[in-house]
């Protein structure tokens, strides 16, 4: 299947397409199994996609607006929302993009925490791109392991946090709690099921006849193409494209981690599928290399707990727990812009604030990797039959409400 | 903080007189300031130093001095040592008639930003390929919901109209 | 035999054959098997899944009556017709599907004395005649409904059929070819004679068995319903009762080409045999209907292990190694039958 | 007695279907056998309005499982009979919510799942979103930001109550292009 040859995109009106004779209009969503929250009209003919349009903003719910209406603490919810597969990176990349503003930095053990959910939430996030392959690809079974293998380390994150998904664990200063005594040994016996189950993934799934059949060979995105379109993540790296925001833009204490970015020539839809389970094998590493280095010390910026009041003191040394105080929820920065660029589970996550010296951010735009694979619809899709949409579609794991968040 | 740093001057030297440029050291941010004529030229040699692809692009409203600012966010892919800087392209435009250039043809990654920024700002990018809305729905449009004059409820009593939350 | 006494002779052969077509292995026990096998789909899936499955309706028989309330909610929901549809063959092509899936099994027989019931040396070719009618009801069904994606249901199931039509012929003829006879009945007698037909012919089995997948939608083959590209091709604009009888019409058809399976390579009733209606064909009758839904077991266990074929690599393989098979195994049923 | 169109083949049939129905809401042995099909065939239509369709897939999946219930998602509105509104209610999504409640066949119901559809959660400001109770007849509200599974389970245990109960919603908005309120939303700057 390596000779299709993609239709080369071209902007002709709709109205020119839908006349001609032997085109089909498909309307693929917003209701239906293999779209999500977005509608793909798709323009059949025969059963060869000829042009691909996504229709998105089904979830759009204004959170670049919404941001800039609240106090800059209280944004960090809203930005969760969206992604809210891959929460930890998303709050990440927006108080490290706040921190630049306020001119602080967190301490060692506070960063070595932020990787370390920030890791998990990676694997959570790459478990349900699985799922959601799955599914779109028609095995129920493997959207339930994925799903299943996701609960241990949501189970490890409540434990620290006390929530399912949306944790906002991550504060300007630092991080809010600390870690629980036995979280090494609890994350460690997570980590030994992942790696036996990663492998059962391979038999029944990766090595599929059927999966090979249908993944291999299809959707396929050179490396020049992808940097001209400027996807991110996986669905770059498993175009050739070696750039991982964590080697190379460090942030956080990333720069102390010893691990591989893993890259594919291939570019197809099993590629990408391919490229989810060694970076998952990657985090695996990560985690390890940080539960064995993490430093003591305080979880919150020195100036903000000798700001904290003698209740906040107490409770903060008796249970490594940060109380919100009055301090964070009156942050207001001095003049001036700042960004970050974070590599969520799905890709690199971009924030760019401007503050105006008030409370609330001036401007507040955030850019989400989901958003930024829109190409794939428009570029990739045309030339495959209709079979492949699901296929090409559930490799580049979509998340619509990401891509639609502001 | 805005200074002339010598990784801002390289590229001020690349990209010759027609464009501004500094370096936000705190925030790690070069800023490449150009007028509207000058956009094209300076971005095809952005492109051509390397920048491959188009982060984001954004607009940023101040009503009160009747200007907007329309940002380009670009980074590397294949460059290694450009891959961890980030140029902010900023024009500056007229609020009353918010018109520039389209740089869809140098950037293919910006189409979808800009048709976004197009409807939350009504900027009009003239050379886009597509311009049609892409997240809001018919009622909101031309409304420019980014904008700074378009406010939203500051309480929530102000939603109920007609009183009594409960179905 | 006390109650027979009372019923006059002639009549005899007449409740014979009504028992046999509404009972067992008629209309009862294959809507009974239905909901049997949709239930044994869905728990084997919940298995390998790590899930239970239906359960909270019955705990005690672990959900086993769940197609009983599915089967109730479809019987009274509201059925919607929807505007633009042809309204005749939308009526009435699911009744249709419903009776051309249970004909089959009508001229399969399940026991040594069926032939009192059913006088016919042409069993074999009247079966398979039967089974392929209902791909022909399912294009025109997804015609008349009106839908984009009904349409493009209904023309896959047309490529489909074609490019599996003929492997399907082929093994019906190179099971003629082996037995030498259109009979069922004797092709039993002749592998109770030898060994079973699984034996004699292996890849034949196997060609049928492809073909049993693809015609029933079972996955990897569900091309045609497709829930995430096509939300379940012809079947998209049913709703209530009809749906519930085009959902059950794969599950019908699965149980007449699983029968015409236990004959043809199974063995049919081997070991047992007799004579008369309960000594002849009831008894030996539960042998071939276990072996029947053995294989029906098999093939909807599938579910859980493999993910959704592709159309154009599905015809692709039609036309190429499942024919190759085919006349593969119409060679071997020349080399066998000149050897026994 | 002139006959129309159709009755040729059919009879009346909506003289036989209306019989048909006050028998059945006569009979209560009926209606019980048939309130107990429908609590334990409950098929939402796949339709995932917003963020909170990630819960709705670990509340499907092994640990939560809700297939024991009899609630097992399907791909399809015109074979299901729950609108399950997960997440936030923009008006490009009600519009398709509204359209989805309207191709399903009575009896049906709505599950309103998070904040966000039952004031609006922390996105209760925003310039897009609508209350799920504007557009459908809800039924049972499930809160939480997101709810967690078990949250959702006991939302459809409610509902089964209430169907076994016969219950109905009492709030039946207009269909869509009546509704004025929804209209305005995009006023309030």
């Amino acid at each position: 299947m390596s000779n299709i040859t993609t239709a080369p995109f071209t902007y002709e009106s709709l109205s020119q397409l839908t006349m001609k004779e032997g085109v089909l209009e498909l309307q693929v969503g917003p209701a239906h199994a293999g779209s999500g929250h977005m509608r793909i009209l798709v323009w059949v003919e025969g059963d060869t996609v000829v042009k691909v349009d996504p229709d998105i903003g089904f979830v759009h719910r204004g959170v670049e607006k919404l941001s800039e209406d609240r106090l800059y603490v209280k944004a960090i919810p809203i930005v969760e929302r969206p992604n809210l597969v891959d929460t930890v990176n998303a709050n990440l990349g927006y108080i490290i993009a706040l921190e630049k503003l306020l001119g602080l930095e967190a301490p060692p053990r506070a960063q070595y925490i932020r990787v370390i959910t920030a890791e998990i939430s990676r694997i959570i996030s790459h478990l349900y791109g699985i799922a959601i392959y799955g599914i779109f690809m028609g095995s129920s079974t493997v959207f339930m392991w994925a799903l299943a293998d996701r609960e241990p380390f949501i189970d490890i994150m409540e434990e620290l946090t006390g929530a399912r998904l949306t944790y906002s664990h991550i504060i300007p200063g630092g991080v809010r709690w600390d870690l629980p005594k036995d979280f090494g040994e609890r994350l460690e016996v997570a980590l030994k099921y992942l790696e036996g189950r990663v492998s059962d993934y391979e038999k029944i799934w990766m090595n599929n006849p059927v999966v090979r059949a249908r993944a291999e060979g299809v959707g396929i995105l050179s490396g020049a193409k992808a940097t001209e379109l400027g996807v991110v993540g996986p669905n770059l790296r498993a175009s050739g494209v070696k750039c991982d925001v964590r080697k190379c833009a460090p942030y956080s204490v990333y720069s102390d981690f010893d691990f591989d970015v893993p890259t594919f020539k291939e570019g197809d839809s099993y590629a990408r599928l391919l490229i989810r389970v060694e970076e998952i094998k990657q985090s695996i590493s990560i985690l390890r290399q940080a539960l064995k280095n993490i430093p003591e010390g305080k979880i919150i910026y020195e100036d903000y707990y000798k700001r904290m009041t003698p209740l906040m003191k107490s409770i903060y040394d008796e249970k490594g727990r940060v109380k919100f105080t009055s301090l964070l929820t009156s942050l207001s920065p001095p003049k001036g812009q700042s960004f970050s660029r974070v590599e969520g589970g799905r890709g690199e996550i971009f924030f760019y604030l401007i503050s105006d010296g008030t409370k609330n951010p001036y401007r507040f735009r955030v850019v989400t990797p989901s958003f930024r694979n829109l190409p794939y619809f428009t570029h990739v899709m045309p030339g495959h039959k209709l079979a492949d949409v699901p296929v090409i579609y559930g490799s580049i794991d979509y998340f619509p409400p990401e891509a639609d968040r502001r | 903080m805005l200074a002339e740093t010598p990784h801002a001057q390289k590229l001020g030297l690349a990209l010759g007189g027609s464009a501004s440029v500094t370096e936000d050291q705190k925030a790690g941010l070069i800023e490449v300031r150009v007028e509207p004529k000058f956009l094209m030229d300076v971005s095809k040699k952005l492109k051509e130093l390397g920048f491959d692809h188009c982060v984001s692009v954004t607009a940023v409203d101040y009503p009160r001095e009747n200007y907007m600012d329309v940002i380009w966010h670009v980074s590397s892919y294949s460059n290694e040592e450009l891959g961890n800087k980030l140029v902010s392209l900023t024009v500056r435009i007229s609020r009353d008639e918010p018109r520039v250039g389209s740089l869809v043809g140098v950037w293919e990654s910006s189409l979808f930003s800009e048709r976004e920024t197009h409807e939350m700002f009504g900027v009009e990018f003239e050379g886009h390929p597509d311009l049609r809305p892409l997240l809001l729905p018919e009622e909101l449009l031309g409304k420019w919901p980014l904008r700074k004059d378009f406010i939203l409820p500051k309480r929530r009593s102000d939603l109920f109209r007609k009183g009594g939350a409960q179905p | 035999m006390s109650i027979l006494y009372f019923i006059p002779a002639q009549w005899l052969p007449l409740i014979e054959s009504g028992f046999y077509a509404l009972i067992f292995p008629g209309f009862v026990t294959i809507l009974l098997l239905a909901f049997f096998i949709i239930w044994f789909e869905r728990k084997a899936a919940a298995r390998v899944q790590m899930r239970y499955g239906p359960l909270w309706v019955s705990r005690k028989t672990g959900g086993l009556i769940q197609l009983l309330a599915d089967m109730i909610r479809f019987s009274f929901q509201e059925f919607i017709v929807p505007e633009g549809v042809d309204f005749l063959p939308f009526i009435f092509l699911p009744g249709f599907l419903l009776a051309f899936a249970v004909l089959p099994t009508i001229f399969i027989p399940i026991g040594p004395d069926y032939a009192r019931i059913f006088p016919s040396s042409y069993t074999l070719l009247l079966a398979s005649a039967f089974t392929l009618v209902i791909p022909i009801y399912l294009i025109v069904v997804g015609w008349a409904a009106d839908n984009k994606f009904s349409f493009i249901g209904a023309l896959r199931e047309g490529y489909l059929l074609i490019s599996y039509e003929v492997p399907y012929l082929l093994v019906i003829a190179s099971a003629f070819l082996l037995y030498r006879t259109l009979d069922l009945v004797k092709i039993v007698n002749i592998q109770a004679a030898s060994v079973p037909g699984i034996i004699l012919n292996p890849v034949a089995a196997i060609v049928y068995l492809l073909v049993v997948i693809r015609s029933t939608g079972r996955v990897p083959y569900d091309i045609v319903e497709a829930d995430s590209e096509l939300i379940f091709g012809p079947y998209t604009e049913y709703s209530s009762l009809m749906f519930g009888f085009v959902m059950g019409v794969p599950y019908i058809e699965l149980y007449g080409y699983s029968l015409l399976f236990a004959t043809l390579f199974l063995g049919g009733w081997i070991p047992l045999t007799g004579a008369g209606f309960v000594g002849g064909l009831i008894i030996p009758g539960i042998v071939t209907f276990v072996k029947a839904v053995l294989v029906m077991c098999l093939l909807v266990f599938l579910r859980a292990v493999y993910p959704r074929y592709k159309l154009d690599k599905a015809i692709k393989t039609g036309w190429t190694w499942v024919l190759y098979l085919a006349f593969v195994s119409l060679l071997i049923s020349a080399f066998v039958s000149y050897l026994i | 007695m002139v006959q129309e169109e159709g009755s040729v083949y059919f009879g009346n049939l909506d003289e036989i279907a209306k019989k048909a129905g006050q028998f059945i809401k006569k009979n209560r042995l009926a209606s019980k056998v048939i309130n107990w099909g429908y609590t334990y065939s409950l098929w939402p239509a796949y339709l995932v309005t917003a963020c909170c369709g990630t819960e709705l897939a670990a509340a499907s999946g092994p640990r939560f499982d809700l297939e024991r219930l009899g609630f097992l998602s399907y791909g399809n509105p015109r074979q299901s009979n729950i609108v399950l509104i997960d997440g936030t209610l923009t008006i490009k999504m009600a519009k398709v919510v509204r359209t989805v409640w309207e191709q399903m066949p009575e009896p049906k119901w709505v599950i309103a799942m998070g904040a966000c559809v039952l004031d609006g959660g922390i996105f209760w400001n925003s310039y897009s979103t609508v209350l799920a109770r504007d557009i459908l007849p809800v039924d049972i509200y499930v809160p939480g930001c997101p709810p967690r599974p078990e949250a959702l389970a006991r939302g459809i245990m409610m509902l089964k109550e209430k169907i076994k109960k016969g219950e109905k919603s009492l709030n039946q908005p207009t269909s869509i292009s009546e509704n004025k309120e929804m209209r305005e939303v995009g006023n309030v700057g």
